[in-house]
């Protein structure tokens, strides 16, 4: 076991540092400021750091390691040379109030991406801003705020969700100010249009929705959703955590949205890195674009002067638009991950649509499979899907309740026997809806091999017995983890020698 | 002799990121399904795209990277050039060792650990990263991070509010210093505007340091942020009684730059509440403003209603140290629209990073990065002061940033700077415009002599030209 | 106002690398020891250095990336201009996946794997190599690496001779083509002088081909050493028939590029016994000559004499599939001097490069890679051909490479490109001194028509210059 | 388990290329050399690619995974700005032939490792050209060869070396064309000088020899030794893998040898990647200068024209010794790993001494905490030393005799113990006259504590039971290997399904 303050060595630093300037001056502080007690860092030398962080980087699993259904996250794999871009000092050592004549090459990528997100969207402007899919909720849902403003419609306190929505759309709507209103999903985990009739009024502001929805079904009556929320006045709200599905198929802007968030680090695959960074940016119909947080990407032909410098037929430049809402992260977003999400989407260009496609091949590869396998093996009668349907989309759910009433065997069981098998579990317990829920989702970069031994050994799991999975995992790192002790014995940093 | 036609005309350049290209219609046969359209039935006809994207078509890995390159090589890279723009984000150099380490599979293509008997490495560096933080601003609680600077700020004060309204006298209203820049500002108002938070603002004196006495109007209001260095880069003794003035029911949240905390006094050490900053410098290259990570750390007091994620030390089935997650009722996923905050997605990766370079640098290794961004800019103030034409704005003690003031208007001279290779620093224009010949210089670790001798001979020509005297 | 003084002066910057720096005195002292020279009194004083060490001082981290930035910057990057040198290493593009994976720590900082047990991951990569290469050349078996593609050619031709020797009615003799690089038969030379075995040459005719006639003289030798392509880039369709003609008791040695192979017919399929080669175009850039690794493959006749080491597959304890060195007997470690070659250290680092390049090439990818290089090359021959001035030597197929010839000097020829940014070729007078009016021009899948055209025009201008009339 | 070879996957490649020339130009070749068969490669993706090797390097231990003390090897942190370095274009995208005017920067770094290499060993010239410490060997071997031929001294036919010496030495010799005299070493391991005067004579070519010797002890003997060998006309050679234990304190030069090899990689740190590449740079005193392999790096005044692009007051170029055996690798050695090792240089400059203290310094504390710790645990009995010593140099011997004689526990079962407990095993049976040898190299790069836990693991491994050891490891990827059944049943490739 390897401990960053377990290090009681020498007066060390992994860093040595030549003096610079710090030789021929002598620096000074007021003497009231200067800082009375180092922090309690440890003092490793680099090769000990080095294997430190090795040793952590063994306890953990990344698409890297193995297959990462989880869904709703789109863990595809991370095409490397993008990595590499992302570190080209064009990227990396450029400092965002660098004037533009500096950054033609940083603006004709955003304004390039903008673009190219607005055409697979439908949506007329979009921006790079955000930083995560819930910060683009946010984002959008402000510029909507700000619009009714304008317009005098402040009795629009209100945004609609769906049951089965994520975590982040309420929270991100409540931010805002807004009062949430929850619908029920069908029995078949589908959008229920009378409940949607029934509470869209002239206090709406915005229905938040994700299409395929988090069940991974298509909504068909999309369109009416959206018909009997503009009716009642209000604005559409697509959540693009989904965008994978239907890339180059349909767009939200088709279905009739306003307003588009993009979970960019899933759909064009800037590495999660365990948690972050992502990118979020939004793009928004005409009517919600002057509200835009700037400044946006634009164009025009360069003056006799600008064309020297210019990286093509245009001059790129920074446009505010005319009643933005401000900002929502200080400089223009995540450029490092829109750089990545760049290079991802010249490797598709208008092929994106083949990458959609095999998407949502594998998600439904995978539930036949898996199917398939539970039907050989005899275990059909342990899960049932979360909602009925012929085909998926790009991710798929399962209930394990008939496994759970039979057997005790709950979809937490299950997750912590794949771990045993080797793999990232699918995501569990969402949606809410589906009871006992596994959300599956295999991404288009997993080959057929790897779902057909996936679909074996999820049934292998099935197969164990309910005892075993209690007590599984056995072969990770650590086994279950104690989440209640976790909460109960708050322990959140290293307690050195006076022990809180 | 033979001849090989078109070998390659067929080929499909994304082939090489999606294993199943060329096995669709065994896949499909298996599933009792044709061709590729039967599985998007569901998606009614009116809502489908009837043309191709209209796109560029696909590249290949090659040449992507040409392109890159040369988009990107457009860029003026600061290193390529003397550079002194800063502003609150710092060119530094980060130790190899980070860059080899954080883009290990395990940690750049992981999620977050929601499983975590499969994710303690990411768990415990984070767990040690908030050990760091912890130590770094002298406070007992820190998250895994928020997305910059700007927004651990804006999360500071609706944190602040909801913590310290129902006993505040000026309730739902903050404090904010007036130098705050704009960007930042309106952040934080963004953030603000839902709760129906009111922002208001505090004084400073002439010389850049905050007026203590009208400090006294915040006191029974929610929270005052301030900044130590401030956004002119000063370090203002004055903080230090902050927290007296406030008072006990009103949160003191500092913003901090946290290099200069090698050197200047931990503000939970002076009462701090909540400490946030940019994280950027440890760890990070500059990255045209983002990725980044915001610090976000505070007293046990704010811990159930702060933002952000959380690890907790914890024992697994078999007694074993093991880490997981926790707190998560105040996230979103749990508690949806009563979440303390919307984060989800954060900026862990940036953060890991941020932690390696402490880890690397030790408590010595800080004090020297501080020492070395303290010396440069105390070197620059002097060689810039005797500098003709030039004027320091602020005879006060800075970090690593200062104002000068230049004959004529900052906009310009900037523009004379560059067409001479040299990026001369930040026009305060851009964030006061009442100070147009006014320009922020940022000197830091990687500043060398030669770099300001270059910007004052140049300064020194552009005073000549506006008819100073030599 | 406080000063701090001297914070870095008793700094020493090696401190980051040495863990136990500070802590001498008690480690001394557990040992009952009280200064380090106690650990060096076995060291007679007439043997010690009375001085430090007459180099510069130590360097930090930061130090020594600029001054390699400096120096390393001031080379000229063939990718940096348009670049027709090629002479046996090739420019090429490595996919980012290799260096990457390449170097993850278990890899890198990884010894011979003496362990097997804890070093399964190399053994098995290498394992895949071995049979890379086995189904590249069209050989059952291959080592993992020897040092370059001169040292592979030269322990053939000693391996050679230990296997045919007895029965060799021209013993200790091995014949080698005309047209192989000085450097490379140096190399050759140095290796079998030992072994007393006299290398002696075939002839090739006017149009680059193999004379066949004389070749018969090489019959009952122990081996022919032949390339394909040969190291004037032709393709010799009359290699097909030289095992045939020298017969069963004389090694035929074929030397190969080995992306040609995408495309060239594997010389293990036209009775090739042992096939080497260089394999820097699989995996790895030109780096100044090194590191590279040489391809060594045989017929199972070789197998018990040949040099390198050798991974085979086996079981564990618990029956479980697992990989180990094995066939040591013949190496050093072993046999000492009675071993098959000295050779302990290899290239397998630069090996497991190849090995992942071709994973991620897969026959498809080489033949494509195969057809660039081969397409580029008939491209410059054709605007070549119609450069004024210049004339193509060799009315043959070529794979990348092809000689011209020029109105005057190569050298001038080639320094007048250079001063125009260009990097035209290689002198062949380096190798052949006769030839002192030719260039070997080598064009890969690197290679654009825009480079093409460059060179023709300079090409053009040059003989222009000359004398030779538009 | 991953496979490469059993991918049955679609017409895939894993790097999708650009079509380029061969869009414009219809490649052909002579018809009778088509290849007719492809190479059975694997068709993978990338994702599954990189999955398989980030797989495999799981299976793989380094120094970055835990402490490495192979005898011998010297395997040392390798500071991780040099891979940065050696990846600059400078360097990477570089050819050997191009002009001198094009090299300036390299053939600068070329002299700066001559010249420091020649300080350090106290030899005239250094080439750099060997590739690895067995070339260097070799190379040097023949310069001594070429010496003597040219003084017509053609009797000189023998090369004298210990039984304690590496393989490479008589393999190197060997392939020279010199005979092997073999000198048994003494029973304190050092070497047996009279033994030496027996056979020193006028066949005698040269000595070889490392100091401190492979038991880790210095040789105080050694000029007395090189006298011996000089007088009866021959020559003495260094082998300089044990030079991490000297630099700066002593010299070959000092000792009175005439040439001597470097092991770049183990003293200066490139990585050793699995095994290789090295770099076996040679130094020699003067009388053997002009047989060098050439080119080395020369410098001298640059012309008006030169000084533009030279990169210091110099002008480098490359000088061809007098009577250069010729080249020993087609072009200059290794000079990717020589960046590494220069950068690897500069970080100590002339404190290269502390370096070597501080490896004698790991060496002797760990060899006195095992020591220590068995005494403890009261199993001082089951080793003893490899030689008796009150210091040892970097490294140092045990031997496991006593144990396997008490116990039935070999070295060996000591080793697999040990990979059990996390560690890699130090080197084992080498050298051949120490039974039951284990041979621990600490290097200066690992901290105290992780010696002391080490020793007190090494302690727990001896009070193992036999039974036990026997049948480690337990915890590796695979358990003990056969390798009687590898050398028995010979599968050096894939067999496909035309099992061969
Ligand atoms: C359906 C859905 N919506 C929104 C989000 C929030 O996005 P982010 O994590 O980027 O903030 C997620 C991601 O977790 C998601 O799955
Ligand atoms: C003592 C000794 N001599 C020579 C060598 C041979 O060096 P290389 O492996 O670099 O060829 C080694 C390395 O294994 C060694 O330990």
């Amino acid at each position: 076991m390897s401990h960053l303050f377990n290090h009681s060595g020498a007066e060390n630093t992994g860093y040595s540092q030549p003096q610079g300037l710090a030789s021929v001056n002598e620096p000074s502080i007021p003497k009231g400021l200067l800082r009375q007690q180092s922090a309690r860092w440890p003092r490793l030398s680099e090769p000990e750091m080095v294997r430190h962080y090795t040793w952590l980087s063994k306890r953990n699993f990344g698409i890297d390691t193995g297959f990462y259904p989880l869904g709703s996250c789109t863990m595809k794999h991370n095409p490397r040379v993008n990595e590499v871009i992302a570190q080209l000092p064009g990227i990396a050592d450029i400092h965002p109030h660098q004037p533009e004549h500096h950054l033609q090459g940083l603006l004709s990528i955003f304004y390039e991406m903008q673009h190219m997100l607005e055409v697979c969207a439908g949506m007329d402007q979009v921006t790079l801003q955000p930083v995560a899919g819930a910060q683009g909720e946010f984002t959008a849902i402000r510029c909507i705020q700000e619009y009714f403003r304008q317009r005098g419609e402040t009795q629009r306190t209100k945004v609609i969700v769906p049951d089965s929505a994520h975590g982040t759309n309420p929270a991100s709507a409540a931010m805002c100010g807004f009062e949430i209103v929850e619908i029920p999903s069908l029995a078949d985990g589908r959008m229920d249009l009378a409940a949607l009739a029934a509470v869209a009024d002239e206090t709406t502001a915005a229905m938040m929705i994700t299409n395929p929805n988090t069940l991974g079904l298509f909504e068909a009556d999309i369109k009416e959703a959206s018909q009997i929320v503009h009716d009642a006045g209000g604005q559409m709200y697509y959540d693009g955590a989904n965008f994978n599905a239907i890339l180059g198929i349909t767009s939200p802007g088709l279905m009739g949205f306003d307003a588009v968030h993009f979970n960019l680090h899933k759909t064009f695959s800037q590495p999660h890195g365990g948690g972050g960074p992502g990118s979020g940016p939004i793009g928004v119909k005409s009517q919600l674009a002057p509200f835009l947080p700037g400044p946006l990407a634009a164009r025009r032909s360069p003056t006799a002067q600008e064309s020297s410098s210019a990286v093509d037929e245009y001059w790129y430049h920074w446009h505010q638009p005319e009643h933005s809402i401000g900002k929502v992260q200080q400089w223009h977003g995540n450029a490092g991950a829109v750089i990545r999400c760049w290079a991802y989407y010249r490797r598709y260009g208008n092929g994106l649509k083949t990458m959609s496609e095999h998407a949502v091949l594998n998600a439904n590869y995978l539930r036949h499979a898996i199917h398939r396998e539970a039907k050989k093996e005899g275990v059909s009668h342990l899960f049932v899907d979360g909602a009925e349907t012929d085909v998926a989309k790009h991710e798929f759910t399962l209930s394990m309740q008939p496994a759970k009433e039979a057997l005790g065997i709950s979809a937490m069981d299950v997750a912590k026997g794949l771990l045993d098998k080797g793999y990232m579990a699918p995501t569990v317990y969402f949606p809410l809806v589906v009871p006992e829920c596994m959300m599956i989702e295999p991404t288009e970069t997993e080959s057929k091999d790897t779902l057909d031994t996936f679909a074996e050994q999820f049934v292998q799991v099935l197969q164990t017995d309910a005892e075993t999975l209690h007590a599984a995992p056995v072969t990770t790192p650590v086994r279950r983890v104690d989440e209640v002790y976790a909460a109960r014995n708050l322990c959140l940093r290293h307690p050195f020698e006076d022990a809180e | 002799m033979d001849s090989i036609t078109d070998p390659l005309g067929e080929m499909n350049v994304m082939v090489d990121q999606l294993p199943n290209r060329g096995r669709e219609a065994e896949m499909l046969q298996s599933m009792g399904l044709e061709t590729m359209e039967d599985l998007f039935v569901d998606i009614p006809s009116e809502v489908r795209f009837k043309d191709e994207l209209p796109l560029r078509g696909p590249q290949s890995e090659e040449e992507i990277i040409a392109d890159a390159r040369r988009l990107l090589g457009s860029n003026v890279a600061m290193g390529g050039r003397p550079s002194f723009i800063g502003a609150g984000l710092y060119r530094n150099y980060v130790p190899a060792a980070v860059f080899q380490l954080v883009t290990r599979g395990e940690f750049l293509t992981a999620y977050t650990p929601y499983q975590p008997e499969v994710s303690q490495g990411m768990l415990q560096a984070m767990w040690e990263f908030q050990t760091l933080i912890s130590e770094l601003v002298g406070l007992p609680v820190a998250n895994l991070s928020l997305y910059d600077g700007s927004t651990a700020a804006a999360e500071a004060l609706t944190c602040a509010v909801r913590v310290h309204n129902r006993k505040a006298t000026q309730a739902n209203t903050v404090y904010v210093s007036e130098l705050i820049p704009p960007d930042k500002m309106s952040v934080m108002e963004n953030y603000c505007q839902g709760a129906e938070i009111v922002i208001k603002t505090l004084k400073h004196h002439d010389d850049g340091t905050l007026n203590l006495d009208e400090l006294k109007l915040a006191a029974g209001s929610c929270g005052v942020y301030l900044e130590q260095p401030n956004p002119l880069g000063i370090l203002d003794e004055g903080l230090i009684t902050v927290k007296d003035i406030i008072g006990a029911n009103t949160a003191l949240i500092v913003g901090v730059q946290p290099i200069s905390l090698g050197i200047v006094e931990a503000p939970g050490h002076y009462g701090a509440d909540i400490v946030v900053g940019e994280g950027q410098p440890l760890g990070s290259p500059v990255t045209g403003g983002g990725p980044l990570y915001g610090i976000f750390a505070c007293t046990k007091t704010y811990l159930r209603l702060m933002p952000g994620r959380i690890v907790g030390r914890s024992i697994d089935v078999d007694g074993k140290e093991a880490y997981c997650l926790t707190l998560s009722t105040r996230e979103q996923h749990i508690r949806r629209h009563r979440a303390t905050s919307n984060i989800c997605t954060n900026e862990t990766l940036i953060a890991l990073m941020g932690a390696m370079h402490m880890a690397l640098l030790g408590p010595d290794g800080l004090r020297d990065l501080a020492h070395r961004n303290l010396a440069a800019c105390q070197c620059a103030k002097e060689i810039l002061a005797s500098t003709k034409g030039i004027e320091l704005v602020h005879a006060a003690h800075h970090f690593n940033e200062f104002s000068i003031r230049v004959p004529g208007s900052a906009k310009d001279c900037l523009a004379y700077l560059d067409e001479n290779g040299i990026i001369g620093g930040f026009d305060l224009t851009t964030w006061y415009p009442q100070y147009n010949d006014q320009i922020l210089v940022t000197a830091t670790d990687q500043t060398s002599l030669r770099d300001i001798e270059a910007l004052s001979a140049q300064l020194a020509m552009w005073s000549m030209h506006q008819g100073v005297s030599a």
